[in-house]
């Protein structure tokens, strides 16, 4: 049998399991398992009494393994892994699992049956800690040193707060000057100060500053190593590489701007503008009016949504909200409005998401006379040229589906955001990408910034549509990430990573062909080729898992002798 | 009767769903914070990512007694691996093969992309997984 | 198909203020009258030009009663009544020629 | 076919332009109410009626008329009657009051102004020199005719040395309130409606109960002056206890009354379905706008069962014959 000391703790919840689940007959039942030396129920097992509780019987049953019966790990996990640390266990000799969200909860009308689901679940939890062991988190040096990956608004104000915090900064700039595309930007919301002012005053600061060094023309083509201590190769226009080492990488590479197809809302036809192009027209008219091809301007109409939340999901489709332009193309108007009086601007538009303090933006704009007509997802306008005008029809929702013709001197496409092609970096860098092309960040909420590749950050439009304060909402958390990573000197890591069995493995490379991340070698170990993993590098995903025929590789907490115990113990009949 | 008919779809068939810890666990999870329904004959254990559910674990669940294994992936929405439905289908596909060899119907395996808020298609997914085993 | 006639909108008393219409139809909802169009459609086909809608609404616009039901519940604030008068205004001046 | 607006409208703009009136009496008419009131002329302080009292037995009687012809042949000839008015006004002939009726009204008055007097307020009348407010022109938009006769109501004013105006309707009450300050500069009279004056005024509470009555709120008073509580609170001075239909308050429901020059039809249809709510408890009705007294009443079964609120204090109060009798000074 086993010589294991496991603790079963069951809760009750508070009637959330306990209305549903018979927790005693659970315990009776668990008590039973082969290791189990001590099985008690509670009402609340997360309260700070019941934590000391079970620290007690922890330390005079001298457990060596406890299972939480719970709640989801999600909210959880880390609060009995610290309790375990309290009472002296390593914390990844306890497992959680998951009786309320994926049993009480969802069967509320079989308790019976659900009560029997209980005991397996638990069952199998007691089979993966029997078979699980301590583990050492992986702690790794690091680096006072970040790269940042693009030099417009986002890089720039994250180089300049890690240089304000002591971190020395690489900024790799693939244009020739830095800046971005918000160097090109005219008077911008709220501030009302211009997108080139806004550059100007960070260039200078960091064009001064000795911790920041700037390479434009620049590629990263290359990176090895990982979290804490990256290498990274650049290479300049002129084909001279230098290398780098940082303990982080920011990347901030930002968005591109969608440019219509000719014909897309009469795209091509003169006077058909994108909102990029309408601004330049607007910064290079004088004061008292607006003229484009040498006539006054005096009827305009913008349409929204082009290249935003357009085709299906499929791969490279706009289905996403663009979430600057709305307010781009209002703040537009406004400033229209101030040029040349009297105007007529209407707006046509799916959703008004001018949200936040933006919407203030859009009451100004109302109240000045600019025009709202919502058109139907599935009914977009149409716009034709006739008579040396412009003609853009279009069904009013608002009016009750009123089809209505608005002749325009200017007809504006309200144009969203896509992501820049990035291939190169991204195989670099070995970043996912989501299916709309920009970057993957963790969880948007949980684990914003942060990717899957330990140090490796993104920051600004080059995670998704931003607009420039987002955007640098957005590099700030990078920098307090990845100085937070960096300020300590090292980092400690799950050690959910791969482990190579040298019995059993005979170096095929089938593993490491499967590996994501190159983080599978070889090496020569007790007279025979073996695989061996770079825990820094591994992501615990476990692609190597079904890769090996001889099942020599294992992910630590998911090994086959883990998994397949479970199975058995979910699969046996209660009694 | 009626308590019959509940009670027998609880027990069968059995279905062991793998579900993913980023993102199909959660959705899972949110199927019962939402409350809804789904028989007790559904299990499921959370894997980092559905490309490393080994085609030998799907073998050793039916082996052991289920009568199905649902794989509960991320999709496109996967933070490891952005080829992680290729790889996941390489997976199934393999692993349907192997259950042939071993005398399984290959239906008894199945695979659906779970998102984090996928609680309703998740159920859904279970209930025509469940009638599609029963008429096996 | 009518066409956005911008002659129109600015012969309307400047005034004439719905800009804060959120479309929402508390007004048609509380209207002791039941006037369907009134106010928020109307109110837009005046900002929009489309002066023939005007026209074709002369009876509704007369038979408002300036209760200001819809106008004293509008989340918008819209000054209802106020609009409907300034049109009666324009109908009075531009059509029956009263007032001048 | 509706009624031409456009020659309606036409009448009561040359009348206002013409005869200071949108309806125009004679001064004797006007000031006949105040017989033997012995209130003195001008002064800082005046109670101003504005008209508005004593149209109403014209107006309704008229309505009537032009209900009658709202589909007739007479229609027709509208446009002429247009033509014909600008020599001789032709509303007088539309309409012809009962005796009764013009003394219901003026009784009206009268009760306002002993009520006043009761609750200590000193104030003086124009008499004659009095002018209607333009109320009605305001209402369909004809601005330009409504700025001249507002700067001649001003004139009387000023000419009077009049400093604060105690009003006895919500018509004439938003006109001076509010109306006449946007559309005339430096128009700073201070104006009261009758009954926020007596509201704060030193008034006897009544000393026995005087059962319940259903209050019909006007929407001018509720929903542009807010004038709510007054009323009501003056009732229950006055021993009544009160009542209020489902939609009362700011959220009162309008008579009918300001379209009945227009569409007559479709304001009594209005005025049927007011009555409809106010009636539910079987009590009597105070209203306390003179053309929601007068549309309810149509619509109602007979005379007694709508008041005007200054019926039900006159009688509650002033210990002098109610309602139905006449108020004697």
């Amino acid at each position: 049998m086993t010589d294991r000391r496991i603790g079963a703790f069951i809760c009750g919840c508070g009637g959330n399991i306990s209305d549903y689940v018979d927790i005693e007959k659970v315990r009776d039942e668990v008590e039973k398992e082969p290791g189990v030396v001590v099985a008690r129920t509670a009402m609340f097992t997360c309260s700070d009494a019941t934590q000391r509780e079970i620290i007690d019987i922890i330390r005079e049953q001298e457990l060596d393994g406890i299972v939480v019966a719970s709640c989801s790990p999600k909210l959880h996990l880390n609060t009995f892994r610290a309790m375990a640390r309290r009472a002296g266990l390593n914390q990844y000799v306890y497992n959680q699992v998951n009786i309320r969200e994926q049993c009480s909860w969802t069967h509320t009308h079989d308790m019976e049956h659900a009560t029997d689901k209980a005991i397996r679940l638990i069952r199998a939890g007691i089979a993966r800690t029997l078979m699980g062991h301590p583990l050492e988190m992986i702690r790794v040096k690091t680096i006072p040193r970040v790269l940042i990956i693009g030099a417009g608004i986002s890089g720039l104000q994250a180089a300049r707060l890690l240089s304000t915090m002591g971190i020395e900064v690489h900024l790799v700039e693939s244009a020739p000057e830095v800046g971005g595309q918000v160097a090109s930007w005219g008077p911008l919301f709220p501030s009302g100060r211009s997108g080139k002012e806004l550059v100007q005053t960070l260039t200078s600061m960091i064009e001064k500053d000795d911790r920041i060094h700037i390479h434009t023309s620049s590629q990263v083509v290359e990176k090895t190593g990982n979290v804490g201590e990256f290498d990274i190769s650049i290479q300049s226009s002129d084909g001279k590489r230098t290398s780098i080492k940082a303990g982080a990488i920011i990347v901030a590479t930002g968005f591109q701007r969608y440019k219509p197809p000719q014909g897309e809302f009469g795209y091509g036809l003169p006077g058909v503008l994108t909102l990029d192009e309408f601004r330049d027209v607007l910064d290079n008219s004088d004061s008292g009016s607006i003229r484009y091809n040498g006539r006054d301007i005096k009827n305009i109409s913008y349409i929204y949504c082009v290249g935003s939340r357009q085709g299906s999901n499929d791969e490279g489709s706009h289905s996403y909200c663009s979430r600057y332009c709305c307010t781009a193309a209002v703040h537009t108007a406004l400033l229209a409005g101030e040029k040349q009086n009297p105007l007529h601007q209407y707006h046509l538009f799916r959703d008004m998401r001018t949200y936040g303090k933006q919407e203030l933006l859009y009451e100004e704009a109302l109240q000045k006379g600019s025009l709202f007509l919502k058109f139907p997802d599935e009914e977009p306008p149409s716009v034709k040229a006739s008579n040396g005008h412009l003609e853009v029809a279009l069904k009013d929702q608002l009016t009750g589906g009123e089809e209505i013709n608005i002749g325009s001197d200017l007809v504006v496409l309200v144009t969203g955001m896509e992501a820049r092609p990035n291939r190169e970096l991204i195989d670099v860098l070995k970043l996912p990408v989501g299916k709309d092309g920009f970057f993957n960040e963790i969880h948007c909420k949980l684990r914003p910034v942060e990717t899957v590749m330990d140090g490796i950050l993104i920051a600004g439009s080059a995670q998704g549509p931003k607009n420039v304060h987002e955007s640098t909402i957005s590099s700030m958390a990078a920098v307090a990430k990845s100085a937070g990573l960096l300020m300590k000197g090292y980092v400690d890591l799950e050690p959910f990573v791969a482990v190579v069995d040298p019995d059993l493995c005979e170096w095929c490379d089938d593993c490491s062909n499967a590996c994501p991340y190159d983080a599978i070698g070889k090496i020569e170990k007790g007279g025979k080729a073996i695989a061996q993993v770079t825990t820094a590098i591994c992501k615990g995903c476990g692609t190597c898992v079904p890769a090996c025929e001889k099942l020599a590789i294992n992910v630590e907490g998911y090994t086959h002798k883990q998994i397949t115990n479970m199975i058995d113990a979910l699969a046996k009949e209660v009694v | 009767m009626t308590d019959m008919v509940e009670s027998d779809k609880n027990t069968r068939p059995s279905i062991l769903v793998f579900a993913t810890n980023n993102i199909s666990d959660p959705g899972i999870d949110l199927a019962g914070s939402s409350h809804m329904a789904y028989p007790t004959s559904v299990k499921v254990i959370a894997v980092p990512c559905s490309s490393g559910i080994d085609p030998r674990w799907v073998l050793h669940a039916l082996t052991a007694g289920f009568d199905g294994v649902f794989i509960a992936a991320d999709g496109t929405d996967c933070a490891y691996l952005p080829n992680c439905t290729e790889r996941t289908g390489q997976l199934v596909k393999q692993a349907q093969q192997l259950l042939e060899k071993n005398g399984h119907d290959p239906r008894r395996l199945k695979m659906a992309a779970i998102c984090s808020v996928c609680a309703e298609s998740f159920v859904a997914h279970i209930e025509s997984f469940q009638k599609a085993l029963s008429n096996m | 198909m009518t066409t956005v006639n911008t002659v129109f909108i600015e012969s309307i008393d400047p005034r004439f203020d719905a800009a804060a219409c959120m479309n929402c139809g508390v007004c048609t909802a509380l209207c002791p009258l039941e006037i369907i169009p009134l106010p928020r459609m109307l109110f837009r086909e005046v900002m929009l030009g489309l002066e023939d809608k005007i026209i074709e609404n002369e009876d509704t616009i007369y038979s408002c009663l300036l209760c200001k039901m819809c106008e004293a519940n509008c989340p918008a604030g819209v000054p209802i009544a106020e609009n409907i008068r300034l049109l009666r205004n324009y109908i009075n001046s531009a059509l029956y020629g009263l007032g001048r | 076919m509706s009624l031409p607006k456009k020659a309606i409208l036409g009448i009561l703009t040359d009348n206002l332009l013409n005869r200071g009136s949108v309806l125009p009496l004679s001064d004797r008419t006007a000031i006949q109410w105040s017989d033997g009131l012995d209130i003195p002329r001008g002064g800082e302080t005046v109670l101003y009626t504005g008209h508005m009292y004593q149209i109403m037995p014209y107006l309704g009687t008229m309505a009537n008329r032009m209900k009658a012809m709202e589909n007739s042949w007479i229609t027709k000839f509208m446009n002429l009657g247009r033509f014909v008015n600008r020599f001789i006004n032709v509303s007088r002939f539309m309409a012809f009051p009962g005796k009764n009726e013009k003394q219901t009204y003026n009784n009206i008055l009268r009760a306002i102004a002993l009520l006043l007097r009761k609750g200590g307020v000193k104030y003086g009348y124009l008499y004659e020199d009095e002018l209607y407010s333009g109320a009605l022109i305001y209402d369909q938009g004809v601005d330009m005719a409504l700025a001249n006769h507002a700067r001649r109501v001003r004139r009387v004013f000023e000419d009077h040395g009049v400093r604060k105006v105690i009003t006895v309707d919500p018509h004439t009450t938003n006109m001076l309130r509010h109306v006449y300050p946007e559309i005339l500069e430096d128009f700073d009279l201070e104006v009261q409606s009758y009954l926020e004056v007596l509201a704060d005024a030193d008034l006897e509470n009544a000393e026995k109960s005087n059962g319940e009555v259903m209050i019909h709120d006007s929407c001018v008073y509720a929903r542009y002056e807010g004038v709510i509580e007054q009323p009501r609170y003056l009732l229950r001075r006055a021993g009544f206890t009160v009542k209020s239909p489902e939609l009362s308050g700011a959220l009162t429901h309008c008579c009918g009354g300001p379209i009945e020059s227009l569409f007559p039809s479709r304001a009594h249809e209005i005025a049927a379905k007011r009555m409809e709510q106010l009636r539910t408890m079987g009590d009597p009705i105070a209203a306390m706008c003179p053309i929601c007294l007068v549309n309810l009443k149509q619509a109602g079964k007979n005379n007694d069962e709508v008041g005007d609120i200054a019926e039900f204090l006159a009688r509650a109060l002033l210990e002098v014959p109610g309602p139905k009798e006449r108020v004697t000074a």
